[in-house]
């Protein structure tokens, strides 16, 4: 397959004003088989802009050192910015306090914390674990590793046809074994935003405890931990334009403050001897070893860059892109969409008659377009709508009408060689 | 690479029309293959007689190359010996992974239509899976996946 | 403090052939307080080489997409251009098999995988494990942590005076409770070289299983698992000149397959439902959700640096320095090295009378020169040798006998400020 | 920065000399302060008549900053009302992480010798844990730690 770097430029077929937003990420210059690269899959990876690859050589050529403890300059310089990575996300979720964010290798391991953490001290044999149907393999898994192991059980929140939560099946499912809800906020295969502040109230009137997995929602829409008043929220750097290897969880303090460690290893203690062992503060108690520094602090250039666009302005450009989108998909005959929630980020799954996902994917390849098509580490939402896969387009405010338009013929394209 | 060039007419026609879809009333060797990374899920039953693929068919939801691959397979190890059969399983195998000189003998005929797999590392299980599973039956493993490591034909697409 | 970065040409005092690849790190270049940087904390965290960080720029602007399943040109680059830095830890270490190369997220998360995964299925109440005096926290704390929720109990092997384990005693510690090993193959702390292997072999004849800490042997010397037969061996890419954030977990096939996963997620599940999950094969079991792709990628390059090299000249070139160090140090009165083990690595740990390591660390860095001070995460040590931690300087390939110079020039400046 | 003017003749004095190094025979307060970062450990003891200070020691194993801090505060809160000691901790704080203007009226004197310590955060510490023991007795915690966050000695110290 070849690849020609060259940098074309993009038609203006709108004078909007993110348009400019586009020329800041490189690849998105790429060709493949001779044609321009079109990226529908941010939910899966987002791509990184300039300013957040320029940051990252800049700490690797002038302020790489391990942190903490050293007191020479660049293991100062190196601390000083990695503990201001961890203020930018403190601000960029509105948490109280910095230490209420702790730095993970991503949303996997943010949630897998929290099992260890938070449901291996807390959960008992009999206790229930509410999820939903919506949820991806990382907020399923963990929890069945936990129900193994403590005998504990796990109830699911059903879906509507759809793609939504059904809030009433929801708010029956507790009872006083109810002891931990895992909700995801926006679904990584339909799309769906979830009611989750009105859906943490009701946990919260039965004191349980909610982790929101925030991996789909903080890319595309502004969160507000403390106005959600969630106890936990995970995502991962690198579908907010960050790098890949670094995520965080936020936790409110009191809740981290409760939990046993998760790994243990350097910095996260306060002393060691083979006899006694005694933890760190949080959210040093969480962050055992090397963590991924360099990663780190190109998450908060990367908070940085979107916090220069504004969510809420990324939030309405991408509205507009996938009404255009659904509309356009819903004129072709044979074409499905999976997922018609009311409330939805600019994510598009679906299935088209008689042409398995993966057909599509590769023949859409071949006009440069990048689609996702798999069960999306979700599975019960499959399972749901009773089909193996779909292919999904996915959008971020770097993509424009013009990409739609390329999608859509690439769709009927694919048609026709099946015809 | 021409992706294009791979959708040909013929394998086009044998997603349209697979040849022997289905089942066998009786099967002296049947296995199921599956593809977890993307759902598909195929099932082969065959006849050996006399050391011979006297019958075979498979059943299942796939993608429009494993099902061709699949179709066409069955055209081509019907009424085969098993030495032959072998054979085309390995060399089908060694073309999809790139590593067969299609310049050099060999019996795949027209199987070579899916020399051009080779260019597209995450649909190479695709054709595979139906050759992997009736590698399978003919060796009595009733159930196999394309991640299922101890089977020569997987170990060597895995690294594909 | 001022940077300023320009470039100064080193002054050739040797014509050793090594002084070349100095030159490919740009952060040495750095002037600190108007002097040059002299970087003597690799022990820590090496620096990275301007072909890592090309190799890092090149996936973010040409190769980036999320990897496993997606059938479109960038992600099957970018999965084939991860696996293949398995593939090229796997040569390095040679490991019989790719799937016995496992990507974490650094040292310390490895050994908490080994806990997880090996420890809470295998170990039980009244078990014991064997570390010894010289490990890093990283690989005392999982263990605690573990014979805390278990019942089981720890073992220590002592160390004599030098720094040296005690084989004696590390072999009388056998008995049929013994159930695991944990083993630092090079101490961070004071550079001592474990005989790993005649320990290793010692432990099988009782059939029980070795992890190594590796963090600060694979950067120095050459590690074939093979030969050495250990049954875990774990290090971090940051020590070898290649990013943080990113680790490896060599296991044998037969161990690896016999654990239990350590986090869940997606891609470590072969599928998924609410009723019952089944797990990937290994690797992918241990490598949940989306793992550090660009970091993973960059250490490749990084090992692929070093090998050019070639560990034995790297290791050649750096005893060649520790010798010349040690000479010149022992010269300076009232000062003393602690760590004086027969094998080493170039570690030069050390205490100045009257003077506390955070004050030399300081006056240090006015002179440019970056050495840690403190525990080293490794308070055992401390304690064995009754002391609360030392100043600690540790070399690297890049280093060079001027900056040795310059270093023993700086203890001498120290001694005079508190004459 | 010049770190050499932050090791100046009066700390390097302080710190080989002491002044009020050891213990109290009857102490009304005391507290450890702990960095465990460094390990460093402090012991403060005081004396507390009418609301003033009226003996005061400390003891301790520390680096150079550390001890003379400790040595210049003992001195300097010795005698002093209680009210005039916490307006001296406070601004030695402020001092420490360089929000105090050092061209407006304080109360610091000779303490101002630690101004440098601003461009030095990983031993911001070390000059504020006598002064944030001390504290930590006045306000009849006996143990603490600089990693400790409900004191606000060290709640602002650790941003730094
Ligand atoms: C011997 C040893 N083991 C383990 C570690 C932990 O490595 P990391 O912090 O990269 O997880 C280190 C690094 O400090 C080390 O020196
Ligand atoms: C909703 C959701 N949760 C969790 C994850 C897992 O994130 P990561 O792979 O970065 O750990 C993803 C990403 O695929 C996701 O979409």
């Amino acid at each position: 397959m070849k690849i020609i770097d060259t940098s074309i430029q993009p038609r203006k077929i709108q004078t909007n004003s993110m348009e400019k937003f586009r020329a800041d990420f490189p690849i998105l210059k790429l060709k493949i088989n001779d044609k321009p690269l079109i990226y529908l899959d941010s939910a899966a990876s987002s791509q990184m802009p300039q300013v957040v690859i320029d940051r990252l050589v800049h700490y690797q050529t002038a302020q790489h050192a391990n942190i903490n403890r050293a007191v020479y300059y660049l293991s100062e310089i190196a601390t000083s910015e990695y503990e201001g990575a961890r203020h930018k996300l403190q601000k960029f979720i509105n948490a109280r306090e910095d230490r209420e964010v702790i730095f993970t290798s991503g949303t996997t391991d943010s949630i897998n914390l929290v099992m260890h953490g938070y449901g291996r001290k807390f959960i008992k044999a009999g206790d229930e674990i509410i999820l939903t149907t919506l949820e991806h393999h990382s907020n399923i898994v963990p929890w069945q590793m936990l129900a193994e192991e403590t005998g504990a059980k796990i109830r699911i929140v059903p879906i509507n046809d759809k793609g939504e939560l059904l809030i009433d099946a929801y708010e029956k499912l507790f009872n006083k074994r109810t002891k931990f809800v895992g909700l995801i906020h926006v679904s990584n295969a339909l799309g769906t935003i979830n009611p989750i502040k009105q859906m943490i109230a009701f946990a919260h009137l039965h004191h349980v405890p909610v982790l929101i997995d925030g991996a789909q929602a903080a890319p595309h829409i502004k969160v507000d931990v403390q106005d959600l008043d969630c106890d936990f929220y995970a995502f991962s750097a690198h579908k907010l334009c960050g790098p890949t290897g670094v995520g965080m969880l936020y936790g409110k303090a009191a809740q981290l403050e409760a939990m046993q460690p998760f790994k243990g290893g350097g910095d996260m203690i306060a002393s060691v001897t083979f006899e006694k062992t005694t933890y760190n503060v949080i959210p040093h108690k969480f962050e055992a070893g090397t963590p991924p520094i360099a990663a780190a602090i190109g998450f908060g250039a990367a908070i940085d860059y979107l916090s220069t666009i504004g969510m809420d302005k990324i939030h309405l450009y991408e509205l507009d892109l996938l009404n255009y989108a659904t509309e356009l998909i819903n004129d072709i005959p044979g074409v499905h969409i999976v997922g018609n929630a009311i409330n939805k980020t600019a994510v598009l799954s679906f299935v088209v008659d008689g042409i398995h996902p993966h057909d599509i994917g590769t023949l859409l390849n071949q006009e440069g377009i990048a689609v996702r098509t798999g069960h999306h580490c979700a599975q019960p939402v499959m399972q749901r709508f009773n089909i193996p896969a779909t292919s999904r387009a996915s959008f971020a405010f770097y993509n424009n009408k013009l990409e739609v338009d390329a999608l859509i013929a690439g769709i009927r394209k694919v048609q026709k060689v099946f015809l | 690479m021409n992706t294009k060039s791979l959708y040909q007419e013929v394998i086009l026609d044998h997603n349209r029309k697979p040849r022997n879809y289905g089942t066998l009333n009786e099967a002296s060797h049947h296995a199921v293959g599956h593809n977890p990374l993307c759902g598909d899920r195929l099932d082969v039953a065959l006849n050996l007689e006399n050391d011979h693929i006297d019958d075979i068919a498979f059943q299942g939801e796939s993608c429009a190359i494993c099902k061709a691959s699949a179709s066409m397979m069955t055209t081509a190890v019907k009424g085969k010996p098993l030495t032959d059969v072998e054979t085309l399983i390995q060399e089908f195998r060694e073309m999809a992974i790139g590593k067969l000189d299609l310049e050099s003998p060999h019996h795949l005929g027209r199987l070579t239509v899916f020399s051009g797999i080779r260019d597209l590392p995450t649909r190479v299980k695709c054709a595979i899976l139906p050759w992997h599973t009736l590698h399978a039956a003919l060796n009595s493993v009733t159930t196999t996946s394309t991640e299922a490591r101890n089977d020569p034909v997987h170990a060597t697409a895995g690294k594909a």
